[in-house]
């Protein structure tokens, strides 16, 4: 068991990593002739980060949004946070799985052979990178349930405060359907359209963040800006709580990012350390930007520094080098600070709490910046042969298919539920906050 | 010298604020109220327990003016302030005997 | 290493994992003879199950407790539970974990082989459910602490707001005595009375839901409603909190389901896909249920979902199915809500923080599910000559047995207590509030 | 793999593991001859710990200190946690291991073989205190990474509320270079000063508490305290939050403590009992000293004696026995409660959120107290010539050497600091609050 | 007109309501207010630090009411808001000069 | 009997309340308001959104007096709360007609 991986197998690694579901089709042939092994410690580690993913949406996520909108709109967001997560939870066991995942070797989707998770018992096992190397499947699905859990839940952030709750649950419903479990397949198994191309995609970062971020943009066009917005004061109601919801956030996201390694190995501990270096290097960009150019810098520029790192690193962490990870992560906050204190407000569109800034501006660099920093030369494991130019130029075809794709499926998926439902609550609702008018309660009382 | 008390609905107080520095008034004081009048509150459940917030979040505004201000400041609340749904609010105008400014020790309406 | 087990092992399985500590009497005997393996897989896991359930009890279940109070009550909600755990830790290691699993074979209780740990060393091993595989005995004891210090940390939510600081703590150390261990070791051990008709129960669905419930209901009868119950205003001083505590509860309930498996292998990856599908389906079916008869789905109603299907899928997780699980879950939830927001109206007693109402009502919906969703025939691991009739029935048995045993134990300490110290605070006390009153402090200033 | 450490075997290894890291500078060499061993558990158990350590700082100990501040400073402290955490990362990287870890075998630091982690790869492996077992050498430093970022926030507790942005920010990287590094490299490496005289310190109670605590002494007095203390009322704006920051800072401690014995094993088993049972004994016995001598147990009382049972189990998790921590955690719990409540009124310094009365005080009585119950009369693990006279002595060496050397190097280090930046905002900026005035931002706003 | 303000136990927030609008009174603002007075308040200790909470928690309620409720209104608050008990609050009666209902213009007794 | 009203910097509570009970007062009501005036707010940026805070934190106290004790109560917070520096405060002084214990029943200025 002792290792002795060399940098080739490395980058090899993170290639077969981005469509690391490869094997699972296979496996029950496969089992036939390989001695398939599945180790205590990777299921140990793989539940935790599960369990670790989990904790990004309910209260991760939950809080560091509802931090950031007004005291009567608070409940609202964390209702919206829980009921996408256990909505696409169930989505997922019925049909979601087997869209992504199912087997099927179409480029667009898995096929409906898993609906259900049939055939599924706890002794099925899934591959790993490692040849193999198996983990449960139930456990590859409660992981990668957690993404498809939380995708949708990030997107919520860019039309808070303003839109239906019936609205925001059909919507995602759809959205995942039409949007996320294509592009899911399409990036992480071996027969889909983007992964054949050879784009590195460690954790999710075009499946999660790209495809968020663009359906926020979109959001926030189609739904207009919230009453008030740019003259009202629209502070966050408890920066406190947004600072414990980036912490958690960070918490979970080793889970996101170590746990797509789906082993626990030297790779998975190269994940780890680059989603704190990245990090780190991210929040101090953002603060000390506002330290120059602002002369004061802000706990919501550091937790939004935080937030950008984690996003940028996410396609990155399995290949990159902690140096480069830093820098990596100081240039991404760099550019989503600039995007979000400066470009965003020479247009008129209300992302009330910057979704496509974030995850979207963060997550385009961080998945170009993936195809400069695996290079060996910047401290990366790419192989002697890396070249970053033709990999630069796979990773701008991957953000490109993923920008298409989402944007036009959540264009007419927000047109289609406008007409059904309508998005948004009438202003004497907004006015009064979401949470008394959909909800009927208060987030405080004394 | 009369001191002015008004109710306003919570966000138009940057409008009263900006309708009045514009007509000369240099100071005040706005706190939050629960308000009670004709516009009704709404009904909130917690689990099987349900309870009627009959009150309403207003803004209590409160305004020391020169008499010959008074009836300007009231005008200007009162455009400002309307929206014509109800709960727009009221304003009270009480008779203000002494005014001091404590860091100049000026009195009266020097001290508004 | 390879995975083999049928699906009949499983459910062999299931049933030694209700009483999971049967081996520990004999393994000093039985390492002489079979070769014990510790896998560090395993003791990872273990270690951080044990940490999830920790996490549940600070801060997650005094934070969704304390978040249902007024202000003024606050800290002491935060204190009950802080306080209860420690003090039945320390009681564990003196003489409670012997109580339960001390190694004695009486149908009531383990004997007093075990006070202070006696004989316990870090070489000392403690059975799984699988033969020859040990995990360290101080990991076993600790795992099981947490579940001692959360039960009685369950019960405060009946008579928070009007309880005395000194008669909680009384009431929850002699509870512990002569309730909680008993029952522990009746369910788990293998010469335990409810063991023995064959109940199944994974991860505690008698021993602390039902427990706690029971105690609870007791409890708001004896102690009697607060001042204003009915008339005042009594809303959750923060929801928020009330979800964090929600939210952190679901982390840390895998430590409980998927950490009762003892070994992370496939086993415990079932528990985990359940603990989320049955959670899911919870969420869903409460607000569902609102959203339909009040027109408004609540942030609480989600939170009590949620709270609901964790508590019926807890003696389910190791021996239903995925699907099986969402089914179970929506139904434990919409039972708790029915009871909770009509039957409980009907009655005139106040528990405050639906404790009977939650883990009451769902721990016995779970148990009885678990009878039926075992069934092969609905996706569980049950072996093909399982009955849905006969478990029906013994886990009937088991409920009732834990109920009598429960109520009447309570019943008497409650009085007791009474007696020595008195239940309530004074009328003056109640109405400053117990933070001030009872603890000399107030939970926020500016 | 079956356990066969006898209790010469474990003291010994608690002697080994003071200064664990020894071995890597060697493992290059030694791979030639012996077989190493990366077991996945360990990896698994370790990236878990690493992840419950940054846990700790954010949001951990920036709650437990941010709930203890007024709210107009809330924004500050959170601000600086998290701050001060991601430079000391990036200096880790650049050149903090290197100083601690960098194989260099002076008495006092590492020297700079290993700065920007030169020729570390996901192939790297650290040793751990088991023959030929090791981990990834990238775990090992991430995991020493989060210690080295939590230790200079844990000093921020003393000039909270008046400290100058730029101040903490250049005296925390001054200080872990001048003070940190040198006394991780003293007390843990193989050719450290302190590692030699055979002081025994399982997870870092001299490098991470005594340290912090000496750091902070030192800050208070030299800023002075601040305006309005004695006078104004200067009560916790949120006591919900000090709890929930506890309550992490517990959660994450097993990172901490288990996970400084590197392996998932019986071992890492005893230190998670010992965290256990230390801090329940340290909860009881701060608020029982309350409840006699003051008539009432305060919520603040049980979480203060949280953390101090917590640092005082630090140094003594690995080497004593489980109810040996009750009482060395009750002990602690009450000298620090005499500390903060009675002596510290006598003198005239504003140590505001009392991390010397913790951290320092708890420390040393930790560092004593580790020497006292690792014997084996006391149900230590300490071997049977274990002398306690001669074992404090050593004890008593290593907390005096810290002592002077963080306290000359933290006073020359403020007065520098005070020179080039100035240490204290003005009054005015400390009236209005540092959020506003230092951030500009609100923690609060409706 | 008058211009009532009366410090009130915040348990009896709503037997006073009901107490007001039973005698015809259509509108109040209230707000949290820390009362001193001859009752004492209490001790809270953090850690070392000892701190004097001299303000109790009180409401306050402000009601403009036409001359002729003026008696009525301050018995009913009387009344109902009075437990024998130290800290039952105080009623303070001010002369109204002037008053308006924003949404109508209404002025005077009307606007009440 | 007159009502005072007066605006103060957070920090003058303990001492303006000492102040006011050296002098004799027994009873008054604080609250917590935001103030305008010469004394200007600040600013604060949230991401890329600006936001000026003109109001500045004050706490408002309201004193109900005899007649004979107004004077020297305006004086006594005067002398307190005055630091010289901008936004030190303003005391307003209106006159109260009837006052009322509600425990006692006691009215005027046994009242107070
Ligand atoms: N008699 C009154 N005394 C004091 N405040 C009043 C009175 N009547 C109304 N108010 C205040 O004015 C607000 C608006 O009054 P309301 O009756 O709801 O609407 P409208 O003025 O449009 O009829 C109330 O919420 C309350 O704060
Ligand atoms: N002179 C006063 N001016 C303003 N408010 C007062 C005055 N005296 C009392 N109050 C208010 O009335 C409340 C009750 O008064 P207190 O003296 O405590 O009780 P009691 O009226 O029963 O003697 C106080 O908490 C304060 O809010
Ligand atoms: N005309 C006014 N009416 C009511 N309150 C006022 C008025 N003028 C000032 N205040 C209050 O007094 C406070 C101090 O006034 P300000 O003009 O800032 O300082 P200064 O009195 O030193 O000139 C304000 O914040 C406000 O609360």
């Amino acid at each position: 068991m002792s290792r002795n991986t060399s940098q080739r197998k490395m980058i090899m690694r993170v290639l077969a990593g981005a469509g690391f579901l490869a094997g699972i089709a296979s496996v029950p042939a496969a089992a036939q002739e390989t001695v398939q092994v599945m180790d205590k410690g990777d299921v140990a580690w793989m539940m935790i980060a599960t369990i670790l993913v989990l904790f990004m949406i309910v209260p991760g996520l939950a809080l560091f949004y509802g931090g950031l909108v007004r005291t009567k709109n608070m409940l609202s967001v964390l209702m919206q946070c829980t009921m996408i997560a256990a909505m696409v939870m169930v989505i997922w066991v019925v049909y979601g799985y087997s869209m992504a995942f199912g087997g099927g070797t179409g480029a667009y989707w898995g096929g409906l052979g898993k609906v259900f998770l049939a055939g599924v018992t706890p002794d099925s096992m899934a591959a790993t990178f490692t040849d193999g190397v198996v983990i449960p499947e139930y456990l590859f699905i409660a992981f990668q349930m957690t993404f498809a859990a939380i995708t949708p839940a990030l997107i919520v952030g860019a039309f808070a405060e303003r839109i239906k709750f019936s609205a925001v649950m059909l919507f995602s419903a759809l959205w995942v359907t039409v949007v996320y479990f294509p592009v899911a397949h399409m990036v992480w198994d071996a027969s889909g359209l983007i992964f054949n191309i050879g784009a590195l995609d460690f954790a999710g970062g075009t499946v999660v963040h790209i495809n968020a971020g663009i359906a926020a943009l979109i959001g926030a066009l189609m739904i207009g800006p919230r009453i008030g917005y740019g003259r009202d004061m629209m502070a966050p109601h408890s920066m406190t709580l947004t600072l414990v919801g980036a912490g958690i956030l960070w918490v979970g996201w080793f889970g996101f990012n170590a746990g797509s390694n789906l082993e626990a190995n030297g790779g998975a501990t190269l994940a780890m350390i680059n989603t704190f270096t990245a990090t780190a290097g991210a929040i101090l960009a953002w603060a000390g930007l506002e330290a120059v150019l602002r002369g004061k810098a802000s706990m919501l520029g550091a937790a939004s520094g935080m937030i950008s790192g984690l996003v940028a690193v996410t396609p990155a962490a399995g290949s990159i080098g902690p140096v480069g990870a830093i820098v990596l992560g100081a240039i991404a906050s760099g550019v989503c600070y600039y995007f979000v204190a400066v470009v965003k407000a020479r247009f008129d569109y209300d992302d009330s709490l910057d979704v496509f800034g974030i995850h979207g501006i963060g997550g385009i660099v961080g998945a170009i910046g993936t195809g400069i920093f695996t290079s060996p030369a910047l401290g990366g494991m790419g192989g002697e042969d890396f070249s970053i130019a033709s990999q630069v130029v796979i990773q701008a075809k991957a953000v490109g298919i993923t920008v298409i794709w989402c944007a036009i499926g959540s264009a007419v998926l927000f047109k289609l539920v406008d007409l059904v439902l309508g998005l948004r609550v009438d202003v004497e609702a907004e006015r009064l906050g979401l949470d008394v008018s959909s909800h009927g309660e208060s987030a405080y009382h004394s | 010298m009369k001191y002015i008390i008004a109710a306003i609905k919570p966000y138009k107080l940057d409008e009263v604020r900006d309708a009045l520095t514009a007509i000369g008034v240099r100071g005040m004081m706005v706190s939050e109220v629960k308000g009670f009048g004709s516009q009704s509150g709404h009904t909130e459940i917690y689990r099987g327990a349900e309870y009627a917030v009959n009150f309403v979040p207003k803004l209590k505004v409160e305004i020391a003016v020169p008499e010959a201000l008074a009836d300007d400041v009231v005008d200007a609340i009162r455009k400002v302030a309307k929206t014509n749904k109800i709960g727009d609010g009221k304003i009270f105008v009480l008779d203000l005997q002494e005014a001091l400014r404590v860091r100049t020790g000026e009195t009266g309406e020097d001290a508004l």
